[in-house]
Parts: structure tokens; sequence; C-alpha cells
């Protein structure tokens, strides 16, 4: 079970790292920040799956606290004016 | 077999860090590297869960998904212009000197590295017994929340000063010049939706029960008032994103003792216990636990504030209107 | 090689990156991000440094990186509070002797 | 392996495949609101998988507490963020056809 979890851990990061090709590519701002949402939630789930391999329950903790956090990111993002990412130096 | 897989992981969290890394630095567009910046924190979340510091998972998750991102964000959103990027090549010289700097501080950071590892652990049964019964004696089970409350308060207590000093010369920078107008976009605007609402008012009591459950873990585990502060201080971010927080232009008199809060209440329990003829900051046996409780209290309160004050960019804040009732 | 030294190398990437990132690109923004980077070097080493036994776990660097983290990210606040002042000031989001000509 | 063990792994594979079918979508749709359909929808089910997984293991009624509050949130945040982006995205839209 602790090898499928680790496994299935590392699987989620490979995902992730396949995902940061549409941060490179954009093309606009909301496909970046859809990404890193999509980054937030599997960070979220390999947090827990560590929690459970290494059992250091307080990592359970840290999955909350980063739903509980997500929206901030995405407020933040609507905030920017109109096509601000495409008129940047 | 898990050993392996493990170290597979690892390795993919390694070369996602370094890769990351790169980009945040070499991408063309600001607001991709502000992007990219974020994610690293993800996974530096992650490389603190692998390295069994699950306090410090905790903070990162706290201060990069709350605060970092808004502050980068907000930051873009007033700095965008309609200049074009300006691509011009470094001659090559001057590129090969950066790169050449880049690699020997590399080196020098990963033989100095290598030398700290190699420094001998003091191993064995007793050492471990001797630090146990020294956390013990502070009446907080959890090692992490004794060294920063007890062994080695003199960090937290000019931590403090330092976050004190940020505010002061953020507010001295924003004196000169007030904050642009138009601050309110988000109300009224066409950010504004009933969701925001909804949200803020889910989100707000879960927030704050959150923090009390982080401040009151610490004692026990992972935990404390730094990342109660944060998750705090995330809220108040929140809350000022959608204007639910205004700026003002100066702090009121109960802003201003949150701020300093921290520091004299510490101070305070320092001076005490010099008082009854212990060290600065030595508890005595017995009271050791109550009298972290309450500066960690303090702290927590000292810790959020502030930096809701640097992303507001604003001497103090107030409950702002709202459009929607709650 | 040890899970601390493998750390200990990322750290030494990150950091190097980091001082990279801090000599080429003028934008002050950039700069920021990467004087974070190497900030967070720092912390991967201290940490990677408090696990050099995985029995017994060094309590003392976590405390200090927890400091750490709390600093680095006031004075990035602090620091983007100035850039936002030079930019309403002058327009500018570097300073006089990088901007381009 | 007991029974209870091998529905845990099921659940944690059948999350991860959610996942992956979440990245492909956000690697290969056209545009960027059916990105965000994909990822939005196929993401949170992973993590809800996952999460349920892990409780399956765990066997612990606070911890299985503890993650189904994290699923909810995590559907809640999702769903905020993927309106909130969306009408982001059509407002740009709409002022860079007018």
């Amino acid at each position: 079970m602790t090898a499928l979890a680790l496994g299935m851990a590392a699987f989620l990061l490979l995902n992730l790292a396949a995902g940061l090709l549409r941060v490179y590519r954009g093309p606009s701002g909301a496909d970046r920040i859809i990404a890193a949402q999509l980054f937030g939630t599997t960070t979220v789930a390999m947090l827990a799956l560590l929690a459970m391999v290494t059992e250091q329950p307080g990592l359970f903790d840290v999955a909350l606290v980063f739903v509980l956090l997500a929206t901030v990111l995405t407020v933040a993002f609507v905030r920017l004016p109109r096509r601000s990412q495409e008129r940047e130096r | 077999m898990g050993e392996l897989v493990g170290w597979v992981f690892d390795g993919l969290l390694a070369l996602s860090l370094v890769l990351l890394a790169a980009r945040v630095v070499a991408s063309a567009r600001l607001f991709e590297s502000i992007v990219l910046f974020i994610v690293f924190g993800l996974l530096m979340a992650i490389a603190w869960a692998r390295l069994a510091a699950p306090h410090l998972a905790l903070a990162e998750a706290a201060i990069g998904a709350g605060i970092t991102g808004a502050l980068l964000l907000s930051t873009f959103r007033e700095i965008v212009t309609d200049q074009p990027p300006s691509a011009e090549a470094p001659k090559v010289l001057v590129y090969r000197l950066r790169v050449l700097m880049a690699l020997l501080a590399g080196g020098v950071f990963a033989v100095l590295g290598w030398a700290l590892l190699s420094i001998e652990v003091p191993a064995g049964p007793a050492a471990g017994e001797q630090a146990r019964a020294l956390v013990a004696r502070t009446g907080v089970d959890d090692a992490v929340t004794a060294v920063l409350l007890d062994f080695r308060a003199y960090d937290t207590l000019l931590e403090m000063g330092v976050l004190l000093l940020a505010v002061l010369g953020a507010r001295a920078a924003v004196a000169a010049q007030p904050p642009a107008s138009g601050d309110d976009l988000w109300i009224g605007g066409e950010g504004d939706t009933p969701m925001v609402g909804a949200l803020v008012g889910l989100l707000s009591p879960l927030i704050i029960i959150v923090a009390g459950y982080l401040l009151w873990v610490g004692a026990y585990g992972p935990g404390g008032a730094f990342q109660a502060g944060a998750v705090l201080a995330a809220l108040g971010v929140l809350l000022r994103l959608t204007g639910r927080l205004v700026p003002l232009p100066r702090a009121g008199a109960f802003q201003r003792g949150v701020l300093v809060m921290g520091l004299a209440v510490f101070s305070l329990a320092g001076l005490l216990t010099m008082a009854t003829g212990r060290a600065f900051l030595q508890y005595p046996e017995g009271l050791a636990y109550p009298m972290i409780l309450v500066i960690e209290v303090a702290l927590t309160l000292s810790i959020a504030l502030p930096l809701v004050l640097l992303f507001s960019g604003s001497a103090g804040i107030a409950a702002g209107r709202s459009q929607h009732s709650p | 090689m040890s899970q601390p030294a493998l750390f200990v190398l990322i750290a030494a990437a990150v950091f190097a990156i980091g001082v990279y990132g801090l000599l080429s690109r003028p934008q002050l923004v950039r700069r920021i991000l990467a004087l974070n980077l190497m900030g967070n070097g720092v912390f991967l080493l201290l940490v990677a440094f408090a696990r050099r036994n995985p029995e017994t776990i060094d309590p003392v660097p976590h405390a200090m990186v927890l400091t750490g983290i709390v600093i680095a990210v006031s004075a990035t606040a602090f620091a983007l509070a100035i850039v936002r002042h030079l930019y309403r000031q002058t327009g500018e989001v570097s300073l006089g002797e990088d901007r381009p000509r | 392996m007991s029974a209870l063990e091998v529905f845990a792994a099921l659940l944690l594979l059948l999350g991860g495949f959610f996942f992956l079918s979440g990245t492909v979508g956000l690697l290969r749709f056209p545009d960027t609101l059916s990105r965000l359909h994909a990822v939005t929808k196929a993401d949170n089910l992973g993590l809800g998988l996952i999460l349920l997984g892990v409780a399956v293991h765990g066997a612990n009624l606070v911890l299985a507490a503890k993650l189904l509050l994290i699923w909810m949130l995590a559907l809640l945040a999702a769903s905020f963020s993927a309106h909130l982006v969306a009408r982001s995205h059509l407002r740009d839209e709409a002022s860079r056809d007018g």
C-alpha cells in the first residue's frame, strides 16, 4: 500500500509537471490561473497521500489550509484590469 | 519497494523545483513568472512534507496560498504598463559573467551544504532523552513550538520587531502618496457577483475557526502562533480583496495597540522573569505553559495585522461597506 | 546519496538560479522573485540539515526557517510597496542605470 | 492485503485516472472555457476519490470527517473560482470584440 500511494503521488507530480506546459503556452491569463488552480488541487491530493504514507497527520491540516485559501488567488486574479496580461513588460 | 518509489518521487520533485525556478527567472512575461512562483510555493510545501517538517508546510500553505500570490498579483495590477518588453540581448561577455557568478554561488552553497551535512549528529538515546526532558519542562509537547517560544525566544522577539519595522517602512513609503483611487473596483464593479458575498460569509467563520484550531494544536504538534497568524492574515487579504475591508490613511489606537502587542507582551514576560531573578525569558517552572499560551495569542494577532496592512499598503484598515448585506 | 544530500543539491541549484535572476533581470519585481528563490534555497538547506539523522529530527532549524518564512514575506511585501511607490512617482519599474535606453 | 485495502487501492487508482484526464483536458482542449470545464470537474472528482481512498485506509472516523471537510471546501473553492474566472474571461473577450 505504501508503494502504491507513493507511486500515486509521483504520478500526480508528473501530471503537474505536464500541466506546466499550459502555463507556458497560455494564451490568456485565465488559462494560466486555471492551471495554477489545478496544481493546487493536485498538491492537496499529494499531501493527503504523503500524510498517509509517512504517518504525519499534521499534513492533513496543511491540505485543509490549502483548500480553505484556494480562492484568494482567483479573487486577486479577477481584479486585474482587462487583458493586462497581454500588455505587460 | 516503498523506498525506491520514494526516491522516484524525490527525484521528480527535485526536477520540478529546479525547472520551475529556472522558468520563474527566464520567462519573458512577468505574469507567467508570478504564476510559476506561486506553483513553486506549492511544491515547496510538498518538499517540507517530504523532509518531515509539517510546521513549515503549514506556514507555506498559509503564506503561499493566502498572501504571496495576492501580493504579487496586486502589485502586477498596479505596475502593468503599455510599453513593449525590451528584448535587448546582453553582450556575450556580460552574459558569461552572470552565468559564472551564478555557478560560483551555487558551487559555494553546495560545498557549504556538504560540510554542514557531515557535522556529526549527537546521536544515541542519551541526546534524544536530554532534548525530550528539556522540551517537557516547557509544558508544551511540541519541540518546534518549545524552541520558538522558549529556547530561542530571542529570535521570535526580534522577528516581531522586524515585522513592525516592515509595516512602519511601508507606511513611510505610502505616506508620501496615498494609494491610487479605483481601489474599490470590486464593489459594484464588474467583478462583483452574488457568489462573492456567499463565499465570504461561508469562509470567514471557517478560517477563524481553523486559525484558532492551529493555535491550540501548536502545543502538541504542527501549528502555533505563526501559522495561525498567517491564516488570519489570509482572511484579511480575502476581505480586503473583496472590498469588505477598506484602507484607512491612519491607524486607530486599537490597531496600533495590536501592532505592538506581540512585542510588548513578549518583552513584559521577559522583564517579569528577570524580576524574579531568572534570565531574560527563562520561564519559572510550572508557569511556562500558561505564559507561552498568553504570548502565543498576542503573537498571532501581532503577526496577522502587520501582514494585512502590508498587503493593503495602507496605515490602517476598517470594515468596509458591502453591497450584499450578510 | 542520502535524501538530505539530494535536497542540498536542489537548494544549491535553486540558489544559483536565484543569483542568476538577480543579476540578469533588472525589472524590480523579478529581482524580488529571484531574492525569494535564493531565500527558499537557504531554507531548504537548513531543513535538509535538520534531517541528516532521520531518527532524531532537529527542531531548531525548523523554528529558524519558520521565523525566516514570516520575515521573508514581510520583507517581500515591504519591497513591493517600495516598487509600487517608485512606479507611481516615476512610471518606471527598474532602477536608473538598468533601464533600457 | 485485506479486502478494505484492495478497495482503498482501487479508489486511489481511479482518482489518479481522473487527475490524468483533467491534465489531458487542460493540455488538449481547444479554448479557455472548455479547459476550465475539464479541469474543474475532473480534478475535484479525482481529489474526492483519492481522499476517500485515504479515509478507507485510515479507517478512522475523525480523520474521515476532516477529509470530507477538505473535499467540501475544495468543491466550494473550485465552483467559485470557475465562476469568477469564466466571468472575467468573458468580460475580456467582450472587450476584445467590442
